[in-house]
């Protein structure tokens, strides 16, 4: 509560407490009344009631009282971050979603860093200057699904289809929070988390400028193994246990059988192709849900650098 | 024909076809077989209100063990976090169903069709509804319904995979694209809903026009009992907001099945539009759970009190001001959907509206206890609960109402807890304070108090522990349909499955002693509790086949107690 | 089991097949005129029109094939609700459209 | 449970309560049931009207534009004077009945069956001409694309018993780059030379639409036939008669409702679209 997090944060818990605040006064209230009742006129204090039809001026009163309260309440709910009034000058990022996770992409081209969550696994990072007003500019690649970083009070839903949505707000503290998907979205809805790294200017600025490391080709796997585990877990294992999809051991070099009875031999072509077209060709007793995920030919060079490791 | 007008309502009596009928009562005089028979027959085919409430009643309470369980089976995986003793895809199937249960099969259509069927004729001083078979013709759907929503669970098929039994998920909510892709057999469950919708509609139908054209020569509208104009209200929900969802769904199957773009995005559809028109009925619908329950809380304050209920009028104004505000609002679900921010204002304005009547309702009960000579027996109990957990659920609810609040708690834990008390403190406990009341009437035995007071106890206590834990949980970000969670949610997660727990066992013990009552209760006198309507002065206990020996007199109003008079 | 003597007959309007063929020639008129209105292309008038004359033939129908206008007054109240009912949420909805 | 009743007024007047009973022939109720039925059928199609609205005035307007050029302006127009037609006959069968004649109730009744026949085989024939022209829902395009439109009806009911309702089979079809609808199978290109000959978005939707709308709305003139038939049945056994039309009257009114229906449907799909 009024940690002050991101520019609206301290509003909306202000927010909280005014609403909060009435309603534990009105149900005290309330519930006083009612005990108090319950014993005074209890039957056997007072075993004659009284009949009273009703008094015209104290209905008036409690309709006017509360028609005024909840105005007032309406009101203070307007104060939040309308995107009409998002700063011109404000960053912008993109954002996409898919079952089950997020990608963030810059201006420059430059594209999200991992950072462990509390389960170990590799999860994306949106990485924000502090103080500086960004706007997300957000789409899904399937279902819905709905960004939420509690911290800084703020949420909305991300479309499929091609629609933009946006959210935008100024983080106030440097640090690390979570990110939620908090619209229904399947399986691993639930685990459908980011981060948000917010980092003092020149740190950002140091980090955004940082061109794209060229790996060498002994740390291409281990580049592969991050974004498998951030992107691919969820539904391949490489233990060979069957998740969604189908196992990534022994995945290089092996013989896919395709529905169709097609048989391919499981290259960088045939992977890649997997990758971009997910659902040109399905493998025999899957279904065709494979998402299609914001990869791009350094990336599946590194997941394929990784693969080839998987035995 | 003549009628066994002496017997009470559940002995054998004529049915629809009274002549399949006669011919084997009178076999099953010489025949068990056809005695059974006939038995089931006068059952399952009659027409009569108060056998179609009893069939419900026994119905709604198995699903209602069903939704129950399936909540146990949440409290019990959210535990620890992780995964515990169910899949994710499990759990997921789980809270879809538990949702579909409760909402479809237990709260819309609970408290209109057990108590509404059993009482509302007799309340306006008829021998049935306006249309006895169309209403047996309700329950064959409701059945039907459950029966393909039960099916759904086991039939699911995905070729691609070879999966069997893939349970429909996605909340009972079907949001699209996710439904529409989904490989689970949603179409079923959403069919389901879909047939439900259609006897909730008929049920209401009847209502309405049962209402407008059987009432008693001498009892004229305003007259009217409330929990007789809490029905009035709430079927014209269900004649006029009920068919949206019905189309909705049957869109839904229909982009399932060919494609026809409307909701999907992928093929140019807008998923929002799903919401739209989903919320179009679901928002009134929630007035459809609790607007019958207020109709149950202000016969049963005013009797307990045994005074009038102050302000009959603006409860009767209320009751139709919050079904027709309650229209106008359902995009208060959709802060977050991508909707114009100029409709975003719009909606959470109206929304406040419907707070206002419910406010009027609220005051009025209290002033209602004023000066009234009360006596806490177990329905009034249950009925003072109401007042306090419906009361928070829609506090809870104003929360909601504002955008900037909302923005932060929509689809967190925190919903979950406002719509758990507002569905389960108002229209579940308004179907037990029901249950309580009209018990006696209804199978003509008294229960016993003490055990309905430690079970009431418990399950409040329990009752608060798990939902309101379920707030907390909600407003610190932890977002909902969340099979696993972070560690830090842990602790509130366990104190709402122990509070849950407690529930259970107070809720075991209430139904118990209800159930053991049937065989070992006092007999029940015609009028336990001193009430003025109808079924209380003029129906005997337990009622006959047409519900009173001859034509009621009515030479009272419905809530004319002795006492004072100012 | 007609017991003739419960129903309210009395006042049952019997309309003549004049003033049905007469309500059938407006429909048709009506008709042909939203045929016609079609061709001419009005750009955002062209809904608003059909509407109109849809909603016009629609009265027609509803107020004398379904006898609206004969019935008592609680019935053409409702009929009166529901379609104002439906507007309502039409607009509503509308506001989110036109406002995106 | 034995029967425990208070005998509170022993003499049971068996006459006044059969009287209190006997409610089922209340003429203004039946009809006052009727219209409540009528008013959840409106709500009913106007959800879908107001789906038709949100695109065909939004950013799909032009693609419902060209789209609806494809419709056949005559046989819709023509199907608009059959189902006036039915109504107008529908009225006169009620006049006729409550002047007595049963005769001309009779056949009025008939020719307004015949009539909705009629629209009924309009209808068969513009949807097979649609059919013809390829254009159908997009998941039954898609398919017939992957099987060819000689092999689209065994086509249809494998993948079906494949993958009994769900959806798997049409997930492999949807999601191409552009998010248009393409079938597997094919290649990038291919899929977008496909989608752009065949449909764009907003086709999607009005074909879509198209088929719900005048399916749903032929279904109910489907009902109707059934209707009138057992009215047909029941004046010529006397059940309804002109003491007794409440039921004619009812079906009467939930005949012009399909035509109401219509009314809409007709300028919006034909004319404005
Ligand atoms: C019985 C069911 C029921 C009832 C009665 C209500 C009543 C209300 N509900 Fe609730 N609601 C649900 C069931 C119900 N709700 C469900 C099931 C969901 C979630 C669906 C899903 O997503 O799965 C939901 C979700 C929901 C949301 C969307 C949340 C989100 O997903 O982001 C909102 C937002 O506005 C909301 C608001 C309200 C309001 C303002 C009321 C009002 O009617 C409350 C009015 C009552 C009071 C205000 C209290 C009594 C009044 C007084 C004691 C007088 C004093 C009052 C004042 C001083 C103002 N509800
Ligand atoms: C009236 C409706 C109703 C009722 C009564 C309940 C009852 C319960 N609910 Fe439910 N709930 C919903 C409606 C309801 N719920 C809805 C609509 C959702 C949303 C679904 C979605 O997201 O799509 C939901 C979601 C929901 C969630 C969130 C899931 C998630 O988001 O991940 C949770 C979590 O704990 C929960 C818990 C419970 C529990 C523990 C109970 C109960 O189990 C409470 C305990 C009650 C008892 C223990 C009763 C014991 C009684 C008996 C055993 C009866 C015996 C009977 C006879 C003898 C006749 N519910
Ligand atoms: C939503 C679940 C999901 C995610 C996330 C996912 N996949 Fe898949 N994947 C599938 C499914 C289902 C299949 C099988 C059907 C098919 O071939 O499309 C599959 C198939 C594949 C295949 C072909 C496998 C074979 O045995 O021939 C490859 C390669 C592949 N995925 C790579 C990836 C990579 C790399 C990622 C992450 C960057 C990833 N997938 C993420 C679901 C997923
Ligand atoms: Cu993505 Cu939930
Ligand atoms: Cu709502």
């Amino acid at each position: 509560m009024f940690s002050g997090l991101s520019n609206i944060a301290n509003q909306v818990d202000f927010a909280f407490v005014f609403v909060f605040a009435l309603d534990a006064i009105v149900l005290v209230g309330i519930t006083v009344f009612m005990i108090w009742c319950c014993i005074r006129f209890s039957r056997k204090r007072n075993p004659v009631a009284t009949n009273i039809h009703g008094n015209v001026g104290l209905e008036i009163i409690w309709t006017v009282i509360p028609t005024f309260l909840v105005m007032l309440m309406f009101f203070v709910g307007m104060d939040y971050n309308k995107m009409s009034q998002a700063p011109k000058d404000a960053m912008r990022v993109k954002v996409q979603g898919w079952k089950w996770s997020w990608a963030f992409t810059y201006d420059n081209g430059k594209e999200n860093d991992y950072m462990k969550s509390h389960e170990g696994k590799d999860v994306p990072v949106l990485t924000l200057p502090v103080g500086k007003a960004v706007i997300l500019d957000m789409t899904s690649s399937d279902v819905l699904h709905s960004f939420y970083i509690p911290a800084f009070r703020v949420k909305h839903d991300v479309l499929p289809g091609g629609r933009i949505s946006n959210l935008w707000f100024v983080p106030n503290k440097v640090g690390v929070y979570e990110v939620f998907c908090a619209e229904y979205c399947g399986e691993a809805h639930s685990k459908m988390y980011a981060k948000v790294q917010i980092l003092p200017q020149d740190e950002f600025d140091k980090w955004y400028g940082q061109a794209p490391v060229k790996l060498d080709p002994t740390m291409l796997a281990s580049a592969g193994e991050k974004i498998y585990s951030a992107q691919c877990a969820v539904c391949h294992s490489i233990d060979g246990s069957r998740k969604i999809g189908p196992s990534f051991k022994g995945i290089w070099g092996r013989t896919a059988k395709l529905q169709g009875g097609i048989t391919k031999k499981t290259d960088a072509e045939y992977i890649s192709n997997s990758i971009k077209m997910p659902n040109s060709e399905i493998v025999e007793g899957y279904p065709a849900a494979m998402p299609v995920l914001p990869l791009n030919d350094a990336k599946i060079e590194q997941v394929i650098a990784y693969m080839k490791t998987i035995k | 024909m003549s009628y066994a007008v002496n017997k009470p309502y559940y002995e054998d009596q004529a049915v629809v076809l009274a002549d399949l009928y006669a011919t084997m009562a009178e076999m099953g005089k010489t025949n068990p077989f056809f005695k059974f028979l006939a038995w089931l027959h006068s059952w399952v085919l009659s027409t009569d209100h108060k056998r179609i409430g009893i069939l419900y009643l026994i119905a709604m309470f198995s699903f209602f063990a069903i939704g129950v369980s399936l909540g146990l089976t949440i409290r019990l995986e959210l535990f620890w976090p992780g995964q515990d003793f169910i899949s994710a895809t499990t759990y997921n199937s789980v809270f879809t169903l538990h949702g579909v249960i409760m909402i479809f099969l237990f709260v819309i259509p609970g408290i209109p069709a057990i108590f509404g069927n059993f009482f509302l004729p007799i309340h306006i001083g008829a021998a049935d509804v306006q249309f006895p078979r169309l209403n047996l013709l309700s329950w064959y759907m409701f059945m039907g319904g459950a029966l393909i929503a039960a099916l759904s669970l086991f039939v699911g098929y995905d070729a691609s995979s070879g999966v069997h039994w893939v349970a429909p998920d996605g909340g009972w909510t079907f949001y699209a694209p996710y439904s529409t892709t989904a490989n689970s057999n949603v179409s079923l469950a959403v069919f389901a809903a879909f047939i439900l919708g259609f006897s909730s509609i008929f049920t209401g139908l009847n209502f309405v026009s049962t209402i407008h054209r059987m009432r008693h020569p001498k009892q004229k509208w305003m007259d009217m009992p409330l929990f007789v104009w809490g029905l009035y209200g709430t079927a014209w929900i269900q004649v006029l907001a009920t068919p949206v969802i019905g189309i909705t769904l049957a869109l839904l199957i229909m982009e399932r099945a060919f494609g026809i773009g409307i909701f999907d995005a992928a093929l140019g559809g807008d998923p929002v539009l799903y919401q739209h028109m989903f919320w179009i009925y679901s928002h009134p619908a929630v007035y459809v759970m609790v607007i019958p329950g207020m109709g149950v809380v202000s016969e049963i304050i005013a009797t307990f009190s045994q005074r009038t209920i102050f302000g009959y009028t603006s409860m009767v104004l209320s009751m139709i001001g919050i079904a027709f505000v309650g229209y106008f609002v359902w995009a208060h679900h959709m802060f977050t959907s991508g909707m114009s921010e100029a409709s975003v204002a719009i909606f959470s304005f109206i929304t406040f509206f419907v707070a206002v009547p419910t406010a009027v309702k609220v005051f009025n009960w209290l002033a209602t206890l004023y000066k009234g000579s009360i006596q806490l027996d177990p329905p009034m109990i249950w009925g003072l609960s109401f007042v306090f957990l419906f009361s928070i659920g829609g506090f809870t609810g104003l929360a909601l109402g504002m955008v900037s609040t909302d923005l932060h708690v929509h689809d967190t834990y925190y919903v979950v807890g406002h719509f758990h008390y507002t569905m389960f403190g108002g229209g579940g406990v308004a179907v037990f304070a029901a249950l309580h009341y009209w018990y006696p009437k209804m199978f003509g035995k008294m229960y016993n108090f003490t055990a309905a007071y430690i079970g009431w106890a418990l399950f409040f206590v329990g009752f608060n522990v798990l939902y309101g834990s379920m707030l907390v949980v909600g407003l610190q970000g932890m977002p909902r349909r969340y099979h696993d969670y972070l560690p830090e949610f842990q602790g509130l997660h366990q104190v709402g499955s122990y509070g849950s727990f407690i529930m259970i066992t107070g809720l075991l013990i209430v139904f118990g002693n209800l159930f053991i009552s049937l065989f070992t209760g006092k007999k029940a006198p015609q009028n336990p509790w001193g009430g003025k309507t109808l079924e209380w002065t003029e129906c005997p206990t337990p009622p006959v086949l047409i519900n009173f020996y001859k034509k009621p007199k009515l030479d009272h109003g419905p809530y004319d107690y002795p006492g004072e008079w100012v | 089991m007609s017991h003739g003597h419960e129903q309210e007959h009395d006042h049952v309007h019997i309309v003549s097949y004049g003033s049905h063929t007469l309500v059938y020639v407006g429909l048709l008129i009506l008709t042909g005129l939203t045929v016609a209105a079609a061709g001419i292309d009005v750009g955002a008038f062209n809904l608003p029109i059909a509407m109109l004359i849809a909603s016009c033939k629609a009265g027609l129908v509803l107020a004398y094939f379904m006898h609206i206008k004969y019935e008592k007054t609680y019935i053409q109240a409702f009929v009166l609700g529901t379609t104002f009912f439906m507007f309502v949420v039409f607009c509503l909805t509308f506001a989110d459209y036109a406002t995106r | 449970m034995s029967a425990t009743v208070e005998a509170q007024d022993t003499q049971v007047n068996q006459e006044e309560l059969f009287h209190f009973d006997h409610h089922h022939t209340d003429y203004e109720g039946g009809k006052f049931g009727m219209w409540l039925f009528l008013f959840t059928e409106l709500v009913l199609f106007g959800g879908m009207f107001l789906a038709l609205f949100v695109y065909g005035t939004g950013e799909y307007a032009a693609d419902f534009h060209a789209a609806g050029k494809s419709l056949n302006l005559f046989k819709g127009a023509g199907n608009t004077l059959v189902l006036l037609t039915s109504s107008l006959t529908m009225v006169y069968a009620i006049t006729a009945l409550q002047k007595g004649s049963k005769f001309w109730a009779l056949t009025h009744i008939a020719i307004t069956v015949l009539l909705a026949l009629t629209f009924m085989v309009v209808k068969y024939f513009e949807w097979t001409a649609k059919f013809e022209h390829h254009l159908f829902p997009a998941k039954i395009a898609a398919l017939e694309s992957i099987y060819g439109p000689s092999d689209l009806k065994k086509a249809y009911t494998t993948e079906y018993k494949e993958s009994g309702l769900s959806i798997a089979a049409f997930n492999a079809i949807k999601v191409d780059s552009n998010g248009n609808p393409a079938p597997a199978g094919i290649s990038a290109e291919e899929a977008k030379e496909y989608t752009h000959t065949r449909y764009t978005r907003g086709q999607v939707i009005f074909y879509g639409m198209y088929f719900t709308m005048t399916g749903l709305h032929g279904f109910h003139v489907l009902i109707g036939v059934v209707l009138l038939l057992w009215m047909f049945w029941c004046v010529l056994k006397n059940t309804v008669t002109a003491e007794n039309f409440g039921w004619l009257e009812n079906v009467g009114l939930y005949w012009h409702l399909v035509d109401l229906i219509w009314i809409y449907l007709f300028p919006l799909f034909y004319l404005v679209a």
